[in-house]
This record gives C-alpha cells, sequence and structure tokens, in this order.
C-alpha cells in the first residue's frame, strides 16, 4: 500500500454526488464543484450523479492513478451509510483508505433545508472543512480482533427460540436466558394462529423441544441479565438466576408435588391463564412447559415465606429430592461475542380505557382472556362461556384497545386486526354466537391475510366500521335489559347504533415492556419516543442495533406477529453468524495514543477512561493507552492538560482545520 | 458590523451515535429547519475539548451548539458526564467574557429525536440571531486596542476618561 | 383560607339556591369567599357561539378582576363559569393572537391580565384545599340512608380535567361519603343534561335530562347531587313536560352544597331547599324540616 | 310518485379555502389528522338527532363542502358538552370547531330560520353587550318572542313553578362600570378582523 506522509504536497480529489435528484435539487452541484476546484489543494472537482454506484467509484479510482490523487473528499449522503464504500474505493485506487473524508450533504444539507442558496452555501462550507481537515489525515491501519463465537439469546418467546435455534444447528453455542419460568412466551398462551388456523402449541412446542434437546443450547430459564461489559466480539455478561426451589436437573415433571401441596386447591391467579384460573405456589406454568419441571412462587410460597410449613411437597417428592429450599440466587458471568435481544412487549391494560368497563363489567374480556378460553387446555376445557357458565348468543369484538389513539399509544399494533378475527372465527366454531367486529380500518396485509378477511366475512362475522364510544350496562330498550351495550358510529351507515352484547371482547394493543428502558441501556441500546427498540436503519438494517455485536428481533422492536418476529429472529441470527463467521472485528482504527515525551505523568486522565485502557507507568511516570482496548470516544483526549494525548482520526488539528473551514465565509 | 445580511453562524459538534444520527434522522424524516447550522462530527461528546467552542467563536462563529446522549445512554458509558463538568466551568469563562448563555448550548438529543434537532436548531438560530453577532475576532481587535490604550495611559499617568470609556462595553455585557 | 368568589348570573337568578346554600357551608368551614367586585358575565356557551375572541375579553373582565383583588384562586361554583374561564386562561396562554386582543381591550379600562389567577371549582377547593377530614369534623347530622346519585354534568370534567378524571370523577363520591350519604354507583355521572337545549330544542334536550333522572330512579337514588346550576335547572323544573312526553322519573335534584349543609345542620330553609320544584325528602332519622 | 333527488357533488360545489380557515382559528389545527373514526359520533349525546354526524362534519369541514355545513342542524345541536374533545384519539377539539362554525353561520347569516338556538345566542350576545349579565328570564322570554312565542303557553306550569320557588328575576341585572365594558369590547371588535396587528 502507498502511504504518503508528506503533507506539503497534497493533491486531493473532491467529488460532490447529485444523489439523483436527493441532493441535486437543493444544491448547486456544479457551483459547488467550482468553488471547491480553487481551493488550495484541490487538484480534482468533480460533480456526479450517483458516487456510490460503480461508475461513481470507478472515477475516484482513476483520478487516483491520472491525478497522482493522495486525499480524496466525497459530499454525498451520511458517512454512516457510506463511508465504508468510498473508503475501499479508494484503497482500490492503491491510496491508504483514511486518506478520505466524507462531507453529509444530504441528510445534514439538501434534505432539511428549502432555501436552495442557504444549501448551497452549507455544502460549501463542510466541502471547504473537509479539504481542509483531509490534509492532517495520515496513513492508518485497521485492527483486527479475535471474535468470541458464543451467543447470548435474551428472551425465550418465538424469536428468542428461533434465534437460538438457528444458530444452535449451524453449530453455535447458545445460551438462551429467559425471564419466566418456561420458554414460549406470548405464542405458547394462543390457541390457534392466523391465517392457517394451525395450532399454536402444535407448531411451538416441538420447537421448543429442541431448544431444550440441543447440545449447543444452554437453556436458562427464571433467569435475567444483570450486567453486560465489552463489546462486540467479546462481551462479557452476568446473568443472574433466581431461586425456583427446585433443581431442575433432578425434576422429572412428575407434579406429585403439586398434589401434594398443603394447599390443596389453587389459590392464586394463574399467569399462563390470565387469572382465568388459579393455582398452588408450586405450580408448573402450563403443561408443555420447557424446562418441564415446577417452580415454586417464593411470594406464596409458606415455607419460603415463613419458614413454617410442613413441606408436604418434599414428601411427595420422595427419593427424587428435587425440591431445594436452600437454593439462593446466583450470579453467573458468561463470556459472548454477539448477543441477540428478543424481550417482547406487554399487552396494553384495558384497564386504562375505563369507557370500556373491563374490570367493571365481568363479561368484557381481552382478546388473549378469549385465546385461553377457547384453548382446549385452558380453564374452561375450551368452552367459550360468560361468567355465569352461559354460552354468549352475541359477542361483540373492539378493535384498536389503546392503540391508533394519541392518549395512549399513538401506533397500529399490527396484529390486532387479524387476530381478532380469528377469535371472531374460533367463536362462532364453537358457539352459536353472532360475532360483531367493531373496526376503524381492517389491516390485513399480510400473505394469506386479505383472503382470511373475506373467510371472515362469507362465515357472518358482522363488521361495523366505527371506533366503539362506550360500553355500559344501561338500557334504552326493551332487547338491551341485562345487556352490555356498546354505542357507535355505524361510519358506513352513518348513523349511531346501540348494539346489545353478552360479551365483549377488547382487542388491547401491543406496548413496550415496562423495564425496556433498563434493557435498553444494560445492552446499550436506543429506544424509539414510544420505548420500542431502535434498529440502526429502519431499511437496511433491521434488526442490528447502534450497538455492534448486539441484535434485536421480535417485538421488542415493534409490534408484529409471528411470521415477522420468526423472520426478524433469522436474520438476527444470520447477522451474528456472519461476524462469527468472519472469525475477528475489524476495529476502526480511531483510538487514543500518547505522545511520551509530551506527558507531564499528571495522571488525571487514567480514571477517565471507561474501558480501563490507561495505565500509569510508575517508572517511567507516564501515562500508557492500551489501544486494543480503546473504544476511541476521546473524553481522554479533550481532558490531557499537557495535550500529549491524541487521537487518530479525530486529531486536534484536523478538528481546528474543519472548525475554520465551516466558518470559511462562501 | 450590523450588516443586513447577516445570518447567525453556529458551530455544531455531535457525537456520532446519539446526535449524529438524530440529525440524519432529521434528514430522512425530510424535517426541515435553518441553514445556519454546520456540523461537525465527533464519536463522543466527550471528545469536545472547550478549546474547541473558543476556538469557533475566535474564528468567527456566533454560536456553538454540543449535541449527545441523553445521561445515562452514552455510548461510551458516561462521557457525557465529563462534557457537563467542562460545559459547567467552560459557561462561567464564557460568562465572564461576557458571551451570553444562549450562544454556547449543551443538548441531549438522542438517536430517535430527530423532531428535537430540529426544535433545537430552531431555537437556538433564532435565540442567536436576536442576540445579534458576536463578531469576537473584531471584539479581541478591540481589547487588543484598549490594552495598549491602558498600557501606553498607565505610562502617560493621566486620560483616565479616554481609557474608561471603551471599558464600559465589555463590563456591561458581562453584568 | 380566603378566595375571590365569582358567582355569575345563574347564581343570582335561576341557580340563586346554590349561592344560598354554598356562603353559609363555607362560612361554617372558616372559608371566606369574597365576591369580585362588579363582575360581569362570563359570556357563558352562547358567547362562544358568537365570536370567540370577544367571549375572551368579556371573561378577560373577570381574571383581570381577580388578578387585581388579590393573590387568592378564584372560586366558580357555576359549571359553564368555571369552563369558560379556565377556557379564556388557556386561550390567552395558547395563542398569542388572542392574548393581544385581550390585552388591548383591558387596557382600554385600564385592567391587566398576566394569567396568575387560578380557577377554582368549589368541588377543587372542598376536597382538596380544605379536604374531607376538616368537613367530616362538621358534620353533626350524618345524611344516614340517604340515596345519592353523584351527578358531575359535563363541564366541571371536561375538556380540563384538572383535578378529576374526565371519565369516572369521583371527588362528588368521596365527598357524599364523608357526609354519611349512601353513593350510589351511577355510570351516567357525566352525560349531559341537555344544556341549553332542554329550552331551545326539548325534544332532544329534555331526553337527555330524562334518560338521567330515570336511571337515577331505576339505580334507587333518593336524590341526585349536582354542581351546575344549568344541571340543576334541568333535572328540577322539567318534570311536567319530561313526564307528559315519556312518563315519569320523579326525583328530586339538590345541589352537593346543600346537602353539605343539611349534614353540617343548618336548617333546611336556609340553605334554599324551597326552591326546588321537585321537593326533596325529608331526611328520615334527623327530622329536618323542608 | 316517489321523489328523487341528486346527491352528487361537483366540485363547483365546494368553498375553496374553507377547510383551511377552520384550521386557522385557533384550537381547530388538528382536524387535519382526523381518522374518520367515529368516536366523536358515538359519544355525542345529541348525535341522534343530526343531520350530519359530527363525524361527518369534520369530513365536510376539510373537503371544503361550506355550505353543506353551515346549513346543516349539527352545529346548533351540540350542547359543548366537550365528551367528543376529550376523547378524540387524535385529539381534534370539536367542540372548538363546532363553535367556529357557528361563528360563520351567525357571520354570514347562513343558519335554519326561526331555529332558536343562534336566536338566543344572539339574544344573549346583545344582553351582555347592554347589561354586562344575563337575567335568565328576560333572556328566555326575549327568546320566545323571537321565535315561538306560541311555545312558551306550553310552559306556563313550568313558569308558575318558578315564581312560587322564587327563582324568576323580573328586574334585569347589571354591572355597574358599563361603559367600562363596552370600552373594552369596542376595542376587541375594532382589531377583530386583523388580530395580528398588535399595538
Amino acid at each position: 500500500m502507498k502511504t504518503n506522509q508528506s503533507n506539503g504536497d497534497v493533491r486531493i480529489g473532491f467529488y460532490i454526488c447529485h444523489c439523483g435528484h436527493n441532493i441535486a435539487g437543493m444544491v448547486d452541484c456544479a457551483a459547488v464543484a467550482q468553488y471547491m476546484a480553487k481551493l488550495p489543494g484541490v487538484v480534482v472537482s468533480r460533480d456526479y450523479k450517483y458516487m456510490c454506484s460503480d461508475p461513481g467509484q470507478e472515477l475516484i479510482r482513476q483520478d487516483i492513478r491520472e491525478h497522482q490523487l493522495n486525499r480524496v473528499v466525497v459530499a454525498s449522503c451520511s458517512p454512516l451509510l457510506h463511508e465504508h464504500t468510498f473508503r475501499k474505493a479508494v484503497a482500490a485506487g492503491g491510496l491508504n483508505p483514511f486518506y478520505f473524508q466524507m462531507v453529509n450533504i444530504r441528510e445534514h444539507d439538501s434534505w432539511v433545508h428549502s432555501d436552495r442558496a442557504a444549501a448551497t452555501a452549507k455544502a460549501k462550507a463542510l466541502g471547504n472543512a473537509a479539504v481542509r481537515r483531509v490534509r492532517f489525515h495520515r496513513a492508518l491501519e485497521t485492527t483486527r480482533v479475535a471474535i468470541q463465537p458464543d451467543v447470548l439469546v435474551v428472551g425465550g418467546g418465538i424469536a428468542g427460540i428461533h434465534a437460538a435455534l438457528t444458530l444452535a444447528n449451524a453449530g453455535k453455542k447458545v445460551f438462551l436466558v429467559e425471564r419466566e419460568p418456561s420458554i414460549g412466551g406470548h405464542m405458547a398462551q394462543f390457541d390457534k394462529t392466523f391465517p392457517t388456523l394451525d395450532c399454536a402449541a402444535c407448531i411451538l412446542t416441538p420447537k421448543m423441544s429442541a431448544v431444550r434437546a440441543h447440545e449447543n443450547i444452554t437453556l436458562w430459564s427464571y433467569s435475567e441479565v444483570a450486567k453486560v461489559e465489552g463489546y462486540v466480539g467479546n462481551y462479557t455478561v452476568t446473568v443472574k438466576r433466581k431461586p425456583r426451589y427446585v433443581n431442575e436437573e433432578l425434576c422429572v415433571g412428575c407434579l406429585e408435588c403439586i398434589a401434594g401441596c398443603v394447599f390443596k386447591e389453587g389459590k392464586f391467579p394463574d399467569e399462563f391463564n390470565v387469572g382465568l384460573s388459579k393455582r398452588k405456589p408450586i405450580y408448573i406454568p402450563f403443561p408443555q412447559a420447557v424446562p418441564p419441571v415446577v417452580v415454586i412462587d417464593p411470594e406464596r410460597c409458606l415455607q419460603v415465606r415463613t419458614g413454617k410449613c410442613k413441606k408436604t411437597c418434599l414428601e411427595a417428592c420422595a427419593d427424587r429430592k428435587a425440591i431445594d429450599f436452600t437454593q439462593k440466587e446466583e450470579l453467573v458471568e458468561i463470556k459472548v461475542g454477539n448477543i441477540i435481544v428478543a424481550t417482547g412487549f406487554k399487552l396494553f391494560d384495558a384497564k386504562r380505557i375505563p369507557q370500556y368497563g373491563y374490570g367493571l363489567y365481568p363479561n368484557v374480556v381481552t382478546a388473549i382472556e378469549l385465546e385461553r378460553l377457547v384453548n382446549s387446555s385452558g380453564p374452561t376445557a375450551g368452552e367459550i362461556v360468560l361468567r355465569d357458565g352461559r354460552p354468549p348468543k352475541s359477542v361483540g369484538i373492539i378493535l384498536c384497545v389503546g392503540s391508533r389513539d394519541v392518549k395512549t399509544n399513538r401506533w397500529c399494533s399490527r396484529t390486532c386486526c387479524m387476530h381478532s378475527m380469528k377469535l371472531a372465527q374460533l367463536v362462532r366454531e364453537h358457539t352459536e354466537a353472532d360475532v360483531t367486529v367493531f373496526y376503524m380500518d381492517i389491516r390485513a396485509p399480510g400473505k394469506g391475510y386479505e383472503e382470511f378477511y373475506d373467510k371472515s366475512l362469507k362465515e357472518g362475522i358482522q363488521f361495523v366500521r366505527g371506533r366503539v364510544a362506550e360500553v355500559t350496562d344501561w338500557a334504552l330498550a326493551p332487547e338491551e335489559e341485562g345487556k352490555l351495550v356498546i354505542r357507535v358510529e355505524d361510519t358506513l351507515a352513518g348513523f349511531v347504533r346501540r348494539m346489545p352484547m353478552d360479551m365483549i371482547v377488547l382487542a388491547a394493543g401491543m406496548e413496550p415492556q415496562e423495564d425496556a428502558q433498563q434493557v435498553r441501556r444494560l445492552f446499550n441500546m436506543s429506544c424509539g419516543t414510544e420505548g420500542w427498540f431502535l434498529e440502526k436503519h429502519p431499511k437496511l438494517a433491521p434488526v442490528s442495533t447502534f450497538t455492534d455485536g448486539v441484535f434485536i428481533a421480535g417485538c421488542c422492536q415493534g409490534p408484529k406477529d409471528i411470521p415477522d418476529s420468526v423472520a426478524q429472529a433469522g436474520a438476527a441470527a444470520a447477522e451474528a453468524m456472519a461476524l462469527i463467521d468472519k472469525g475477528y472485528i475489524e476495529q476502526e482504527p480511531n483510538t487514543a495514543y500518547i505522545v511520551e515525551a509530551d506527558c507531564c505523568g499528571c495522571k488525571s486522565c487514567v480514571p477517565l477512561c471507561p474501558y480501563k485502557a490507561i495505565a500509569f507507568e510508575e517508572a517511567k511516570q507516564k501515562a500508557r493507552i492500551n489501544e486494543a482496548l480503546c473504544k476511541g470516544c476521546g473524553t481522554c483526549v479533550a481532558a490531557c492538560p499537557s495535550g500529549s494525548i491524541r487521537q487518530n482520526l479525530f486529531e486536534d488539528e484536523e478538528i481546528f482545520s474543519e472548525i475554520e473551514g465551516v466558518l470559511a465565509y462562501v | 458590523m450590523s450588516d443586513a445580511n447577516w445570518q447567525p453562524r453556529i458551530v455544531a459538534f455531535f457525537c456520532n451515535w446519539c446526535t449524529y444520527t438524530a440529525a440524519d434522522l432529521a434528514g430522512v424524516s425530510r424535517l426541515k429547519y435553518a441553514p445556519n447550522v454546520r456540523v461537525i462530527r465527533l464519536m463522543c461528546s466527550g471528545r469536545v475539548d472547550p478549546q474547541f467552542i473558543l476556538d469557533a467563536l475566535a474564528k468567527g462563529a456566533d454560536g456553538v451548539l454540543i449535541g449527545g446522549c441523553h445521561l445515562g445512554d452514552c455510548h461510551y458509558g458516561e462521557g457525557n458526564y465529563k462534557t457537563v463538568r467542562r460545559f459547567q466551568m467552560l459557561q462561567r469563562l464564557l460568562r465572564d467574557m461576557g458571551i451570553e448563555d444562549q450562544r454556547v448550548r449543551l443538548e441531549w438529543i438522542s438517536a430517535s429525536e430527530g423532531e428535537r434537532v430540529k426544535t433545537v436548531i430552531n431555537d437556538m438560530v433564532e435565540q442567536v440571531r436576536a442576540l445579534g453577532p458576536l463578531n469576537l475576532p473584531q471584539r479581541r481587535q478591540d481589547w487588543d486596542c484598549e490594552m495598549t490604550h491602558l498600557a501606553e495611559s498607565a505610562g502617560e499617568s493621566a486620560g483616565e476618561s479616554e481609557a474608561a470609556e471603551p471599558r464600559a462595553e465589555p463590563e456591561a455585557a458581562h453584568a | 383560607m380566603k378566595y375571590s368568589y365569582f358567582p355569575g348570573c345563574s347564581l343570582k337568578g335561576l341557580g340563586r339556591a346554590y349561592e344560598e346554600s354554598l356562603l353559609p357551608v363555607m362560612e361554617r368551614l372558616g372559608v371566606e369567599l369574597v365576591e369580585l367586585d362588579d363582575w360581569n358575565c362570563c359570556g357563558a356557551t352562547a358567547y362562544m357561539s358568537v365570536d370567540e375572541a370577544m367571549a375572551c375579553v368579556l371573561a378577560a373582565r373577570n381574571l383581570a378582576i381577580a388578578e387585581k383583588t388579590g393573590p387568592h384562586d378564584l372560586i366558580t361554583p357555576c359549571a359553564a363559569c368555571y369552563l369558560v374561564l379556565n377556557k379564556t386562561k388557556h386561550n390567552i396562554a395558547d395563542y398569542p393572537e388572542i392574548n393581544a386582543t385581550v390585552q388591548r381591550a383591558l387596557s382600554n379600562a385600564h385592567l391587566s391580565y398576566s394569567g396568575k389567577v387560578p380557577v377554582r371549582h368549589p368541588l377543587d377547593v372542598l376536597v382538596n384545599d380544605i379536604g374531607l377530614d376538616v368537613i367530616k369534623e362538621k358534620v353533626v347530622r350524618p345524611l344516614k340512608g340517604l340515596k345519592v346519585a353523584p351527578y358531575y354534568g359535563c363541564q366541571v370534567v371536561r375538556p380540563y380535567a384538572t383535578f378529576d378524571d374526565a371519565w369516572n370523577p369521583t371527588t362528588m363520591d368521596r365527598l357524599l361519603a364523608t357526609l354519611g350519604a349512601e353513593v350510589v354507583h351511577f355510570p351516567l355521572k357525566t352525560k349531559c343534561c341537555g344544556g341549553s337545549l332542554t329550552g331551545t330544542v326539548p325534544e332532544a334536550g329534555l331526553r337527555l335530562a330524562y334518560i338521567l333522572l330515570k336511571e337515577a330512579v331505576r339505580r334507587g337514588a333518593d336524590v341526585m347531587a349536582t354542581v351546575c346550576p344549568l344541571c340543576h335547572f334541568n333535572l328540577d323544573a322539567y318534570h311536567d313536560q319530561i313526564s307528559r312526553r315519556w312518563g315519569p322519573a320523579r326525583i328530586a335534584t339538590v345541589y352537593i352544597t346543600q346537602l353539605m349543609g343539611l349534614a353540617f345542620g343548618i336548617p333546611a330553609e336556609q340553605l334554599g331547599l324551597k326552591r326546588n320544584m321537585v321537593p326533596m325528602k325529608p331526611l328520615a332519622a334527623a327530622a329536618t324540616t323542608v | 310518485m316517489m321523489r328523487i333527488e341528486r346527491t352528487i357533488k361537483y366540485e363547483g360545489d365546494r368553498v375553496r379555502g374553507f377547510a383551511k380557515e377552520i384550521m386557522g382559528v385557533p384550537g381547530c389545527e388538528q382536524l387535519q389528522s382526523c381518522i374518520q373514526c367515529g368516536t366523536c359520533s358515538g359519544t355525542c349525546p345529541l348525535s341522534i338527532y343530526m343531520d350530519f354526524s359530527p363525524r361527518q362534519v369534520m369530513a365536510l369541514v376539510r373537503a371544503d363542502f361550506k355550505n353543506e355545513v353551515l346549513r346543516s342542524h349539527t352545529v346548533w345541536l351540540c350542547a359543548s358538552c366537550y365528551a367528543c374533545t376529550v376523547e378524540c384519539p387524535r385529539q381534534i377539539r370539536i367542540t372548538d370547531i363546532m363553535y367556529a362554525l357557528k361563528q360563520r353561520a351567525i357571520k354570514e347569516g347562513i343558519y335554519p330560520r326561526r331555529f332558536p338556538i343562534p336566536v338566543l345566542a344572539k339574544e344573549f350576545f346583545e344582553m351582555v353587550r347592554r347589561n354586562g349579565r344575563i337575567t335568565e328570564t328576560l333572556l328566555v322570554a326575549r327568546l320566545f318572542l323571537k321565535t315561538n312565542w306560541f311555545a312558551a303557553l306550553g310552559s306556563w306550569r313550568q313558569g308558575l313553578g318558578l315564581m312560587r320557588t322564587g327563582r324568576l328575576g323580573v328586574w334585569p341585572e347589571r354591572i355597574q362600570r358599563r361603559a367600562e365594558l363596552a370600552a373594552m369590547l369596542s376595542a376587541a371588535e375594532s382589531g377583530n378582523g386583523k388580530p395580528k396587528e398588535t399595538p
């Protein structure tokens, strides 16, 4: 590789990209190129339609050869998008790739301004800054760091399960951490899945068992990630394993202990059946739970809470001795190279919309409650009944509960239309009831979804377009006595209707998990304003985050259905594998270094480094930076009183010259 | 120098992970804001050396905007806490120099807050516009003149009326 | 405790029983109400229909007088006045063009308004400033066995649900419970009473009043409690017309302050109870005469 | 014979700029984001009497159908209970839009004839302008005279009741500094045309 250290003889090539109409529409590219051509050191200045295209890149390569360029500046889009592309082009032209500087005149200029003259002036100023800066660039080498091939998957819903299995099948070791006692997530609660109406358990359970059986997967249920340190390729993660009071290795899931518990009947709301049934302090979340072992609820178990119990469960367990009240919370440290976060969503609390009467009227239920009612292993063994045991004659399903509402959640939860139509079909299948769906817009954009809508219509399900105003129990007409009455404008018919119902189902939308902010901080991710984890790019990097080596999949990134969650999980697994199989991480050479002669040994930099990359050599009385540990934030550089710490790619001269450039009158 | 065509010039230092990305998002979302801000990208707001700010003002900027991740969200853990500390110290210095607080701002803007980039920039441009040109290069020359004057007049021992006059300006701004 | 007091036209007219009961109750609670000097009509809903800026000017005169009077919160018992004055405050704060008009008008009368005076409803003051504990101490004749349907109406909680929930307010429920009354579950507590439509379009307006009355009767209430003179009028004065149209739904409607007065042992005749067209039945245990 | 009527609307029926004018009124800005969900009509206690539901009024305003909106009974049936405003998922202040429409209708004189509500509003306006306060009895009397004095006969029993309970005031309530109020109102009125000009 040819290097050119001499700053005296800089030969700069400047290129401004039209980006079709994106830049050229607001910035006079030719004028900028002309202006730049006159600046000292600029040998070539061109404007071109698409710099990132092959011919655009070829232009750079050619000019480097023909005009002996030793610096290149491209003014186009954000460096976060194409810096890499152009550095490669520069390298292909035979120059060190770091003799390159990029100017963002699309995202930061043409797209955000509406005054052509001002936008052009800004482009000139930014270009000026880059040309001044690039003069000080030096040849740098990227460093390679080996990658730890194991992967951590956080969250054992369908997304986490799929990601873990994909990686494990490719031979990668996976740690799957799930907060609840069993994996399965929300999908395990569903009866059927749209639009095919195949049974959720039938397609999920085999995957859950596969997780348990897989030699490459370490499953830690009832556990949470407590701490994450390190960076892509080399994360150190501390996992908190909550005491289950049952030894997972010894328990065979015979459930004798549950029968043996001092509580003769279930007394506490069963989480899996959303409170529609009761469980004991010792319980198994659901029959197909993985791991198929019981768990003791520390808040309910007499022994754990008070230490005073006959411990009849121990007798029931007999010589298996799986129950262990001495278990303590455990912290385990693991090393992984990549992390996939698939922590899912939380259902909107329907009580927040009091006009729908959830919590006030017993026969107002949520969609997930109906899901459990219709499930044959649910609390009513698959019977859809009212609280008094009668089958409903009329069921109303209200969509967009908590969604598309500025006062609660602005977004569309994306799955409720299809989910509700599925429930409507199941209600029709199981009962004689008339079903009416109250909707604002039916959103059925997936494969086979519109057909599913059509099927719902053909099955006689009524659709009323209107957002329900209220659910009340007061009658104004004889047919309303003893019923729940929906008041709604039938917007297609153009009048207000009162419609008596036996049962009302609320399609509560999706929300970010309550602890999304903590989780986000834990993994150094960003959140959108709504609280969903933010992807690196909404189109081109949908499962990546701004932290390398941390990927997101499933509903933690935004509401989505099962097919989309699974697709994202696969994508996240593939992204992780791409890094693992490459074998190393190429590090941006933006590390700090010390000009030893200038160091005065004041030690003020040492405590500043979050990566402990700065050590103090007592013998020499000088600070020393371990560049392998340095992540390139530059905090120490700004703090060094003697100016002896410098940063590659962000040298003081480079920034000062940039300041000068942006302030140059044009 | 009250030029009718005067436009505020603001230099911004944005951290790569949050605010720079937010500015990209503002672009992708086609939000429109004032064209007076020129962004310089740094990896972390912690890299912002107070000298950068002073240098920008000295070279003719009317304002400086620093954008970083929200406290607790720094890509590097706590770089932005260092920024705050330096910023607060620098602010005291700037006040002593008679430079208004509104001219040098530190803002936390996360990667998803494209809208905030727009409001902060528009807001700041308006505030700086209202304050008028800072014109530090010219002022420095004035101060230099004043100092030499003072030195000379001290030598001559008299001539207090002339010396007191120009000194009033920075003092008033300081108050 | 001292408050500025804006009675509004209704409390001097059809709703005078509201003032007649509010004043002695507040006095018992040691609250001083200073009636605004030369206050004028707030403009109500009618003025807004003609000209919004003028409506704000009209209301702003009262706010300006209140600001001049002193640093006290302004109590407005009438729901419409409460809403209009609050709305004016918001409009002045949110819309510079309205603010400019208002300030210009005020300066013509040598008045000014800076937006400081909070506009409060008696319910808010009673429960949040004075407190249920203090009120409880003053109760000498608990309203035992009296089933009351709490009716808030629209404009006290909407659109500025400042001191209570817009959908399911509970302030009056708690106050009634403190008085010893039995609070009837009344889900229509914030439904419209018909407003001024009872007079202008009786078919529509009176039906709303009827639904409220009928449902209160059906739920076993002895009496409905209100906090608004217009609600009171609609629920009290139209029983003839209502029963002619849809059948009887006879139930007395009284102001919450009248119930408080009774519980405090103030004689009924001093509380304006005789002004009801549908009289409230005497309290069973403690023989209060009506 | 069945009477038929053409209901089609032509572009010429629209009054361009009407939507923009209404959305420019303080409080009415949000109308742009209406998604026609019908929550307003569903919550409205009076929508059952309206010729256009509140939702339809929103659609008509947004599409510049000025004449249709101002002629409709809907705005006059609005009792200002603010239920729609509180419930709207897009935070559109529907009640305020109704006010804006009432003001336009009164200003332009397009409202249903002999319809008591606009008359009430105007009478109210005038009485306040004169006296500074409202005397309900006198207001109602004037209203009946102007619209349907026949109906006044129907409510004689109510009047008697009110008289018996001492709630009818026949002396007009007045404020003292009526000149002050008049000065304020005229100042506001003079600047009303161009509110942006501030002294």
